[in-house]
């Protein structure tokens, strides 16, 4: 019985080492999983972040629903829902891209990139137009609010039954949670194109296609979380109540 | 097999470091700061936290001289709050937080689950960088003009009624914590995937168990806090209205999200240090440790049940009765697993072969300091009790006696057992013998008469108090004096043993780990060969079966 | 949690599987399931459910989401690692929201 | 020792006339929770025994000179079992009787006598009902039942008497209530435990337990003129709460005659037990607790009245048995046409 621990391994060095194999990982196929893994772990942290958020609003979801009824109804569900879809379509070019890395076919993977990148600025460019409309109509807590629309219904709003004082202040809650979740979405996005940017250009180069497209795969995975917390976000602050 | 240490020095005449290791591999600044290499990463931790450590030692100090007498005399009461603060920020999320996991575990997790390195070197670095971030923000608000929120940034107080640096001092919070769930982040990935073929996962060492409840712990619970401190920066900088009750929010609702985190986080603190003990209790009473399954899974235990007993820190704070009655009992069930570490760290000891080397003393230190520390916490955990022990030195001193005595005599036997093997050399052995009797000592003078004035009724963080609780607190604060010497001493030996200490050769604990079977120090890449392990942790017939070069050194 | 029994432990050891390449195929039809779920989400919103509003918009969103994690995301397949990985963080997530709503739940229940 | 230092001396007397070691026991629950404490101190010198006595036993008997070779030991599941069983079983004990204790401190007696608090960066006030006001002080009989119904204006605070073994936060936004009942007279610590800013220390104040006699004296001798519950008229009476809340049979609002604790409809269906805590919420947040049949009309007054004025009224509310008296100042209001100087008087009693 031979007990030594430390016996000697064959040393992998029969097979090629491909120059994107880190030195520390035994195979390319150990390097991939490892990397899929963090990113997991990290899309892990990702939903803990958000749930904090999603804890406060269902909190006081139920505590101030008139207002959050009020809060939501102010907001443009065409916006919403084109910005849905937008995403969504980000989320299908970003698989496709995925896809055109794993068949290493470069110039599709560059262009399904660019598409993505487009309809991530769409997004970003429909929620800067909701933004500013927030802040026309004082609905931005902290910095410009008040509680007029909500009190005296405007023209535009006239089916609303006006709510009573005590409740129209509480859609500061409501606009407080739209922006705190809709900006942290909003930061990610930001983030995400950024990254983008610099894929398209390496991809360009021809860097992830050929055989290593790891990085490819897991911003991938990043842009689908993000992707999936608009999914919730968006009944949950454009569409509470509609039919009221 | 006579002597009286198992510690077998080459002679010293002929003794010499290896050529070749992970210090002398490159030289310059630059080959530090840039480095991948876990080794070198961990060293790099170990300068900073040993910094922040006596920064906030020195606000300690400051505190418990504050206390000498009944007047605050020697500060004005909001000086008092800022040293404070500074003292819990510095030494929750500074030095606690990272201490074992990110220089010992960052030194050792490779190496004992057979990897060359973790498993996102770059990502390791940076979180040594969002360390170094959040430290230079702490120091900035610190500089600026202190924050006086008390660690725990309590709203409304944190984000309307006070006018210091609350948001410096969160965002470096935020930033700590990015740096910790990355170290978490890393280290799971790398028990995953990195292990060496034939390590399964119950021939891990104890302490990579440990290691892998508390990263657990730091993945899932850190983000909340980062959430909760963007929704209070939001709130003080542009008054959205989330935790603030005058525009309808929840105060509680803070207290909930931060213990979410705050919470698991003393375990994330206390884990890593009981897989020290372990690795130390093994080695030096040469047996495996007792019922290994058990105290693996009761790390595990720990880590999950963490996340259900946050609100025993509200009980008084206007949280639902109801609630507090879950809550309470759910406490209850987690002090379980930690008796079952203590009772089976104890039952190592029976028929062994024990040694009375430093970090075993420091072991038993722990053991002892810990499980009043843990029995304390049941007090109050206990409803009824909570309430009147609650918010006064008596949770101080429970706290300190599971951080401190806990932690950190676990983190200086870790230290002391590993220090060898990070550097090659040894440690003065009746010098740290004496310095482990002198912290002891030190300790129990400082926090065992803080219970005693916690019952009294002294509540924490106050810069006066009334006449009658002054004895007390002078004994406290001449412990701290002695626990300062404590703290001082192996800083001076150690750093002297850089240069003047024995060489300590490749294993003088004989121990088992895969760590004691390789060079000191290590090679950049650890292993000259991977190792194939065919034996489980703390195997000291195998051990006993190796000859003394067949481990691995490189010439 | 994220703590298996011993034997989904070991079940979890990094498996040499092939890489499983998903067609244009499916992200199309997954694709188109994701915005008829927005228009239905849409659509729902505006009739009257009573309580079953908030309910089919989390519903349909829940769903969409699992597409999105199983598909796009390739969890359907990835190791069961991955797959105990996802599960994890939304029950910590589960956890954090119903342990608070224990006492958001029973603030009401009575005097005390 | 003197004639050596006689500032060490000093101290020293000083120290010791002065030295505590354990805190009185001056409250109805205060024996319950220290027998919790000595149960508690008792397990952890047993357990504490056990783990030292294990470790030295095992350091003597077991040290390598003594036992050269170790004998390997995988564990035990009898063992295992043992140790987690019997410390669960004794946590499980702690926990029941630490909520039998918490069930006893939190839960106020019937005939207990209220007193209103109100926590403000960085004094405690007292409100007793009958107009005596207090700062940083706060005198109570013995072996009467004293319940706190307290307020922050501010931050959180913590309303701590540690010779009662009572305390409780106190919450911006939400009343929070403690009792006890003293059974020593004395003087005793009141603590702000929970920190509070930057004069958290010198948050702190005297409880003064006195026997009932000397109780009634001192209320009698401290009275500022009118009770919490004139003053609530006059407040009802200046924001007009009476046009609508007056008993009539056409009034908009509902009636406030012996309002307070009966169980009320809401619009919603539910059933709601009318306590402090609910007329003051109903004052800020009127429509969130609608009664069943009224329109949502009320206006808040969040940011109007101060804490202590909503004391005042919540105490005068309880204390309404009949809605005579405001009917009488609605139609002497309604009469005078420039309205407001009817408020300005000393109220007529």
């Amino acid at each position: 019985m031979d007990s030594q621990a430390i016996a000697t391994q064959p040393e992998h060095g029969h097979e090629e080492h491909p120059p994107y194999l880190r030195h520390h990982f035994a195979t390319v196929e150990q390097q991939r999983e490892t990397a899929s893994f963090g990113m997991w772990l990290f899309l892990l942290t990702e939903i803990m972040f958000f749930g904090g958020l999603f804890t406060a609003y269902l909190i006081y979801r139920n505590w101030y629903y008139p207002a959050f009824v009020a809060g939501s109804h102010q907001l443009s569900i065409f916006l919403g829902t084109l910005n849905t879809a937008v995403l969504i379509c980000s989320s299908f070019t970003m698989a496709m891209g995925v896809h055109a890395a794993e068949m290493k076919w470069r110039k599709p993977l560059v262009g399904w990139l660019l598409a993505t990148i487009f309809l991530g600025c769409v997004f970003l460019g429909v929620k800067a137009v909701e933004y500013h409309e927030k802040w026309e109509k004082h609905h931005v807590p902290g910095l410009n609010f008040s509680t007029q629309d909500f009190t005296h219904p405007s023209a535009q709003y006239k089916e609303e039954p006006p709510l009573p004082p005590d409740m129209a202040a509480k859609t500061q809650v409501y606009f407080s949670l739209y922006f705190a979740m809709t900006g942290m979405h909003a930061l990610h996005m930001i983030i995400g194109v950024s990254i983008l940017l610099v894929l398209v250009v390496r991809a360009w180069a021809g860097a992830y296609t050929a055989g290593h497209m790891t990085t490819i795969e897991n911003f991938g995975l990043y842009w689908h979380f993000v992707d999936i917390v608009w999914i919730f976000l968006f009944p949950l602050l454009y569409l509470i109540s509609r039919h009221q | 097999m006579s002597t009286a240490t198992i510690v077998k020095l080459p002679p010293q005449e002929t003794a010499s470091l290896p050529k070749r290791s992970y210090l002398n591999n490159e030289y310059g600044l630059k080959s530090w700061l840039l480095t991948g290499d876990h080794k070198r990463i961990a060293i790099l931790y170990l300068i900073s936290i040993t910094f922040f450590f006596f920064i906030g030692g020195a606000m300690a100090g400051l505190i418990r001289l504050e206390l000498l007498t009944p007047q605050s005399d020697l500060m004005a009461m909001d000086t008092y709050n800022k040293v404070f603060t500074m003292h819990g920020i510095i030494m929750v999320f500074l030095f606690l937080v990272p201490s074992v996991p990110a220089t010992i575990g960052n030194f050792l997790i490779p190496i004992m689950v057979g990897a060359k390195d973790l498993a996102f070197p770059k990502v390791n670095l940076l979180s040594w960088y969002l360390y170094i971030f959040a430290g230079c923000f702490t120091l900035a608000a610190l500089i600026l003009g202190g924050v006086d929120t008390g660690w725990t940034f309590t709203t409304p107080l944190s984000t309307h009624y006070l006018n210091t640096h609350v948001i410096t001092a969160g965002l470096g919070i935020f930033i700590a914590g990015f740096s910790s769930i990355f170290t978490g982040l890393n280290f799971i990935v790398t028990i995953h995937r990195m292990r060496a073929p034939g390590m399964t996962w119950f021939r891990l060492p104890l302490f990579v168990w440990s290691n892998y409840a508390a990263s657990i712990l730091m993945v899932l619970g850190t983000p909340v806090l980062a959430i909760t401190l963007v929704l209070v920066i939001l709130e003080r900088a542009i008054g959205i209205g989330v935790f603030d009750p005058a525009k309808g929010g929840d105060p509680l609702l803070f207290q909930h999200l931060f213990w979410f985190y705050s919470h698991p986080a003393v375990y994330i603190m206390i884990l890593p240090g009981m897989g020290v003990i372990s690795e130390v209790i093994s080695t030096f009473s040469r047996k495996r440790v007792f019922g290994y399954t058990a105290v693996a899974f009761s790390s595990v235990a720990i880590a999950v049940f963490g996340f259900f007993v946050w609100a025993h820190h509200m009980f008084i704070m206007g949280v639902s009765n109801y609630s507090a009655l879950v809550f309470s009992l759910l406490t209850m069930l987690v002090a379980v697993p930690s008796a079952i570490k203590i009772f089976n760290w104890a039952a190592t000891l029976y028929k062994g072969s024990i040694t009375f080397e430093t970090p075993m003393l420091y072991a038993f230190g722990f053991m002892g300091l810990f499980t009043i520390g843990g029995l304390t916490g049941v007090f109050l955990g206990s409803l009824g009790m909570d309430i009147h022990l609650t918010e006064t030195y008596f949770i101080v001193a429970h706290f300190h006696f599971v951080m401190v005595g806990g932690m950190l005599m676990a983190f200086l036997s870790g230290i002391h057992f590993w220090w060898p093997k990070m550097t090659g050399r040894m440690y003065p052995e009746a010098l740290s013998k004496l310095a482990a009797l002198i912290t002891f000592i030190g300790f129990n003078l400082t926090f065992f008469p803080q219970f005693i004035v916690g019952y009294l009724g002294m509540p924490r963080r106050y810069a006066s108090y009334p006449p009658e609780f002054q004895v007390l607190n002078v004994l406290s604060t001449a412990g701290a004096t002695v626990l300062g010497v404590g703290y001082l001493l192996p800083m001076i030996y150690l750093t002297w043993s850089l240069k003047h200490g024995k060489i300590a050769g490749n294993n003088p604990w004989q121990a088992t780990g895969l760590e004691w079977q390789i060079q000191s120090p290590p090679l950049t890449e650890n292993f000259v060969e991977t190792p194939i392990v065919d034996h489980e942790a703390y195997d000291y017939e195998w051990l006993a079966h190796q000859t003394e070069h067949e481990v691995q050194t490189v010439g | 949690m994220s703590e298996p029994t011993q034997n989904e432990v070991l079940d979890t050891e990094p498996t040499h599987h092939s890489e499983h390449i998903v067609s244009p195929k499916v992200y199309g039809v997954i694709f188109g399931a994701l915005l008829l779920g927005t228009a239905i989400t849409v659509i729902a919103s505006y009739l009257e459910l009573g309580i079953f509003n908030p309910i089919v918009a989390l519903a349909i969103a829940c769903i969409k989401a699992v597409l999105v994690i199983l598909f796009f995301m390739h969890v359907k397949y990835s190791s069961r690692l991955t797959k105990l990985t996802v599960a994890a963080g939304f029950f910590t997530f589960i956890v954090l929201i119903t342990m608070s709503m224990t006492d958001y739940i029973s603030r009401a229940w009575g005097l005390w | 020792m003197h004639f050596i230092s006689p500032v060490l001396w000093q101290f020293l007397i000083n120290w010791l006339t002065h030295f505590a070691l354990f805190p009185p026991e001056a409250s109805t629950v205060a024996p319950y929770t220290d027998a919790l404490y000595f149960f508690l101190v008792l397990i952890s010198l047993v357990g504490m025994a056990i783990v030292v006595l294990l470790i030295v036993l095992f350091s003597v008997l077991y040290r390598k000179e003594r036992n050269p070779e170790a004998t390997p030991i995988e564990g035990s599941t009898l063992l295992e079992a043992t140790w987690t069983i019997i410390p669960l079983a004794l946590f499980m004990v702690t926990f029941v009787w630490g909520a039998l204790l918490y069930f006893r401190i939190y839960n106020p007696p019937t005939n207990a006598m209220n007193i209103y608090i109100v926590g403000k960066q960085w004094m405690w006030k007292a409100e007793h009902p009958g107009g005596q006001h207090e700062i940083n002080a706060l005198h109570v009989p013995i072996n009467r039942p004293v319940q706190l119904t307290m307020i922050s204006q501010d931050v959180f605070h913590s309303f701590s008497i540690p010779a009662f073994r009572v305390k409780r936060e106190v919450i911006p936004g939400r009343y929070s209530t403690v009792w006890f009942t003293a059974t020593q007279t004395g003087t005793y610590h009141l603590f702000c435990t929970q920190y509070c800013g930057t004069l958290h220390s010198a948050m702190i104040g005297e409880i003064v337990a006195m026997t009932p006699d000397d109780y009634q004296r001192w209320t009698a001798g401290s009275t500022s003129g009118a009770s919490l519950a004139q003053n609530g008229e006059r407040l009802f009476a200046s924001l007009g709460c009476a046009s609508c809340h007056n008993g009539n049979a056409n009034s908009h609002g509902p009636s406030l005659a012996e309002v307070y604790g009966s169980k009320l409809q809401m619009a919603n269906g539910s059933f709601v037990t009318v306590d402090d805590a609910f007329l003051r919420d109903t004052i800020l947040n009127p429509t969130m607790h609608q009664v069943a049949g009224y329109a949502p009309i009320m206006p808040t007054y969040q940011g109007q009245i101060s804490e202590e004025g909503l004391i005042n009224l919540v105490e005068y509310i309880k204390n309404l048995n009949s809605n005579y008296r405001v009917q009488q100042t609605l139609n002497t209001s309604q009469v005078q046409t420039v309205a407001p100087a009817a408020g300005q008087g000393v109220v007529k009693q």
